[in-house]
């Protein structure tokens, strides 16, 4: 088994090969992350650049268990991870943060606003709380065409403070429409704690508020994650009902590239907290589990690694070979052409 | 061609719409049991179900979201906001969403939404019912804009906006919505955006409106034509995209121009179509382009006052007139 | 007792004089509001018009329990009464709807727009939900004064749905804002009822959401709500923190003019649901109530009706003979000249 | 005089009218313990206490009805827009609420709020983060508009915005932050409302700017007076109350105009401005007076297209240019 890769795994053994491409997909996120935070500070990308370290296990668990295209998936500005784990090309995401016309939205969109649309991927969102109110629309185009697909939606625990959250959370407890809502609550909103945000710190009530049924799980754990998506979206596919799952998990490294894990966070949390929340890393909690069961082997893992760091260095290398978008394409896509 | 009501006309155009394309429907609140606010979709959901024609709850931010995220995937929805004053909350959702979806995304996003509703300007509504913001939408890339003023453009301009597949910002108006005309019944009747209406020839003066302005730049017109003075009336219908072509002809006959518009004059819109006259038809112009517009005060409630903040025949006429002098 | 005024019976039996006093309040709301219909179709008045006839235990058990001044009222455009409660005199109120220049806000503001700043009534808004996020910032300012005054913000089941009722909420919850909320739950925003408006009917589980304590009690009994506020004021005052309370009441008439009683109500209520509610009626319940415990004389009644009715009828006479606003008022007030 | 930054000119403006007045206070996104997004209030909450400067929910529209609440019976607050693109979901506060109040109370009530941030406009941040919108605000009445350009008018603009007791929008500029400039140090040092300032003094052709532009347009005079063109360049100031009078004279020498905003062209501010040159000199213009303004598209993220999409020397020179050709 020694050099296996995940996809013979996969064959060989489902549960197996499925827990190996959990782990390989959160290193992918992790590695990608970190190779854009180098690739920002040498001038290659702008704007902010808000990573997902440490929330792999709320991608890595819910994503796979999608039935992509069909399902459809809505996220924040923190949206690298959504793309990667919906299948978007490595090489399309880093093209995109590096403003290049092979970007997965032609360069046009940047670090916030990663999309693939034909993988059901709606796109990330700059707009603490924009894409809340867009899953009521998505969710009930499902419902009006009568499919039992569902429309996933994630925003962070400082976006529920936003009224037009709750106005479209009632709106889908009423309709009864098929949205997974995934409250990524990262313990933090830029430099404020949920302590120092909301008048009542359990969020599911906030959703049973509009009628929504919810519950809260340890999103540091991909497979408490997996598992507990599982049963709900096998739910929301039969009652046309949503859902609300707030998923505990930490942001290991700061809000993005003005607090950035060098000096920022300071303000806000301490060293020891940082520490304690470290000592969960999903990934770490997946590799020892697989190691633990034999499922996994140093070596393994270490080629897990490798592969992982090519597919990040071909991107980048595919993204710095690629073009800037046309200067005359500036005009272009203000309007789609198109009428019926 | 059957003569009724500029409401009449726009729920048949609705009513085409749905029928022809099962991915139209309508959200908004008191469309549906409550048969409209104003009457506009009466019998629309007893017709078409409660699904197509959806009643919603007071929520403008997710009345938007609805539209917008429907139309992301394809559904071809037609948000009514109850007046246009109500979607200032909603500013979000139409600006940084539905207008910039599909530019963001690198054009991979199409968002065929209609934003609709009247304006309800008049009858004594006060300060926080009577705004339209036409200039707030047409200076905002992505969205196209259009203020429909007789019964068939209600119903030609409407079926356009269904068919486009961008966002479009439809505007109504309450003191246009018993009015009545002609309106061709053929189906397929649609009015192209970007094409303006001359509604009256003229030599003398061009007189620029859009909504209800076009009706009382007639009216002005008609008393100027008592005493000699020729007005060529120019109704633009849609503000995004813009006809500056019609107005430019027409400017370059006449070397003279009125601007007309109901909104707040101050960094209204006007102000473009005066600036565009000027930059594309300066040697033209034997006077300064008169702007006519409301009063740059939040709509008091007293009859008089009201009055006196909205721009009358009186007022085009006095423009008109210092054009001439 | 036969012919004693309200103001003599509260000097002999203060228990007695306070009831008489609700009583008469609510007579005078109620004849007030009949009188504005007549009005308005008069064509004396223009805009909506939106009547608190059956609610009328909402402001008589409520802002006779306020200190004004020091204590602040916002409403909605549903108005009319809360001013005639505040003490606002009812010639100011009938001459704001008529539009004239002796009106309470100068005839500029009108029927949503009533407002009496001296007397602690911040005024009624024509956005729904918008006096809720205001409150929030009343609130706070009592706070930063460290007063023991309270905001008392009302808001109807409709407003329920609005984000920027959520979002206040929150942030009163958070900040702990000496805020009295009174949701006015008629049953219906327009035409929709309750039922269809909302993914849950627990109004007071929506306040929980935020951290804000709440209870629901019959707003069809001004004697219940008397209570509840007074406890509730106590609390508020000793604790400084936000309270709910969501009465349950009926409008009697339609929504607005455009849905007056002759039909408008025939697409989303019936007949029978309404005289069940008319059974409640707040007045015929105080009425009967006083008469049982011989508080009350029919005689008396009638004397308070009398007394009612000539304020109403010199309210009217007022307003008719005052002038409209000077023509030259246009821009008067678009800004405040004075600066500090 | 010291010399200091823009940003520590306002910071300066803030604590000195934070000690002045103890009605005065700032909420606001993570102004507080995390100093701010652009630390601009840096210090400041451990200087003047949690209360004074409140640390708020990412709440908007609940932001700017604290504000606005607050203004009505008294407090004097500073509300702060982490950037002015997040604004829109307040617009129904900042518009209907605290922009009308005086006006719907026939002048009972006062509401000296003032809403301040920056525009986030240049470093690749897309498509929903680069608005500023003045058009918008500067079109409804009841607000007043502010967009300095230099340290020592942050400073001393920002303090009349305090002492204002009507609603004030005031738009900073993240480029102009790291900016240095002389500031006076005097605590009662303001700067009035409705006074432009001339910038530099020229014979040929009238620029008018604010905000950032202030800047590009001073550099492109500089080169244009290496080929002898010698522009007068002024610095509005406040968009409202507007000071015509200043562009006028100017205008009235120059015989040219050239308008310049950051913001989308169409139907932006200066429309309005060249609007009015046209109504108030018409006579004295030699050549159409030219608008340099923002691309109309939704801003791109690529580093090549948003430069493509933002007005530069070169634009106001090539339209400088185009006035004298
Ligand atoms: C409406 C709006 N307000 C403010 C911001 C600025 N902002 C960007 S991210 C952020 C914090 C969001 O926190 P949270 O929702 O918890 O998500 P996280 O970043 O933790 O994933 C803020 C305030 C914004 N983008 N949109
Ligand atoms: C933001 C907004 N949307 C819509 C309206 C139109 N409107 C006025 S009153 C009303 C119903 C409000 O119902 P509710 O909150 O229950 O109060 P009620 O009228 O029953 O007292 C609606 C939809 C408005 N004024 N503001
Ligand atoms: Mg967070
Ligand atoms: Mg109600």
């Amino acid at each position: 088994m020694a050099k296996a890769t995940i996809e013979e795994a996969a064959s060989g053994d489902i549960q197996r090969g499925e827990l190996l491409a959990l782990y390989r997909l959160m290193v992918l996120i992790r590695r990608f992350e970190e190779s854009t935070y180098r690739k920002f500070r040498e001038g290659k990308m702008g704007g902010y650049l808000h990573r997902y370290d440490g929330q792999e296990a709320l991608v890595a668990g819910v994503v796979p268990q999608l039935r992509l295209p069909g399902d459809y998936i809505l996220s924040t500005y923190r949206d690298h991870a959504h793309a990667l784990a919906c299948g978007t090309d490595p090489k399309a995401v880093m093209a995109e943060l590096m403003g290049r016309v092979t970007g997965c939205a032609g360069g046009k969109g940047g670090s916030m606003h990663l999309i693939d649309p034909p993988r059901g991927f709606l796109g990330g969102d700059g707009i603490v709380g924009g894409p809340v109110p867009i899953a009521t629309g998505v969710g009930f185009a499902i419902k009006y065409r009568g499919t039992d697909n569902v429309c996933v939606c994630y925003f962070g625990d400082g976006a529920m403070n936003q009224g037009g959250v709750h106005e479209a959370m009632n709106m889908a407890g009423l309709y009864k429409l098929p949205i997974l809502y995934i409250l990524e609550n990262n313990q933090y909103a830029m430099g404020t704690s949920v302590l120092r945000s909301t008048g009542q710190m359990d969020f599911v009530l906030k959703a049973e508020a509009h009628g929504i049924r919810g519950e809260k799980i340890d999103g540091m754990d991909v497979l408490t994650v997996r598992d507990a998506v599982r049963r709900v979206l096998e739910r929301i596919r039969q009652t046309g009902e949503p859902y609300f799952l707030e998923m505990t998990c930490y942001r290991f490294i700061g809000h993005g590239i003005g607090d950035d894990n060098t000096q920022g966070y300071k303000f806000y949390r301490t060293e020891e907290e940082l520490e304690t929340w470290k000592q969960r890393d999903p990934i770490t909690r997946l590799h020892d589990y697989l190691i633990a069961r034999d499922m996994l082997s140093e070596e393994e893992a270490e080629t897990i690694e490798q592969e992982v760091r090519r597919i990040v260095q071909e991107a980048i290398e595919f993204a710095e070979a690629s073009p800037e978008p046309p200067l005359d394409s500036l005009y272009e896509h203000v309007f789609v052409d198109h009428q019926e | 061609m059957a003569v009724m009501r500029y409401q009449e006309a726009l729920r048949l155009a609705m009513t085409e719409e749905m029928e022809r394309d099962a991915n139209v429907f309508l959200c908004g609140e008191e469309i549906g049991q409550y048969q409209g606010t104003y009457r506009v979709t009466e019998g629309l959901q007893q017709k078409f179900g409660p699904m197509r024609v959806l009643d919603t709850p007071i929520s403008e931010v997710g009345i938007a979201g609805l539209a917008t995220g429907a139309a992301m995937v394809g559904l071809r929805p037609v948000a009514e906001f109850m007046t246009w004053s109500f979607a200032l909350s909603a500013m979000d959702q139409i600006v940084n969403h539905a207008a910039k979806i599909t530019y963001m995304s690198g054009g991979r996003i199409r968002c065929p939404v209609v934003f609709r509703g009247p304006v309800g300007r008049g009858g004594q509504l006060s300060a926080q019912h009577s705004m339209s913001l036409e200039s707030w939408y047409a200076h905002t890339p992505g969205l196209k804009v259009v203020a429909p003023a007789t019964p068939a453009d209600v119903k030609g301009l409407f079926k356009t906006a269904v068919r486009d597949d961008n966002p479009v910002i439809f505007m109504e108006h309450t003191a246009l919505y018993p009015q009545r005309g002609e309106v061709p019944e053929d189906p397929e009747f649609t009015i192209p955006f970007g094409v303006a209406a001359v509604r009256r020839e003229g030599a003398d003066v061009t007189v620029v409106a859009y909504s209800h302005m076009v009706g009382v730049c007639l009216k002005a017109a008609d008393l100027l034509a008592q005493e000699g003075i020729e007005c060529e009336v120019i109704d633009l219908r849609t503000l995004v995209p813009l006809d500056m072509e019609t107005v430019l002809t027409s400017v370059r006959k006449t070397n003279r121009a009125v601007v007309t518009q109901e909104e707040w004059k101050n960094v209204g819109f006007a102000a473009e179509v005066a600036a565009r006259i000027y930059e594309q038809a300066f040697d033209y112009l034997d006077a300064p382009v008169e702007r006519v517009g409301g009063a740059d005060v939040p709509m008091p409630y007293a009859r008089n006052l009201e009055r006196a903040a909205i721009p009358h025949e009186s007022d085009v006429i006095e423009a008109v007139r210092r054009t001439m002098s």
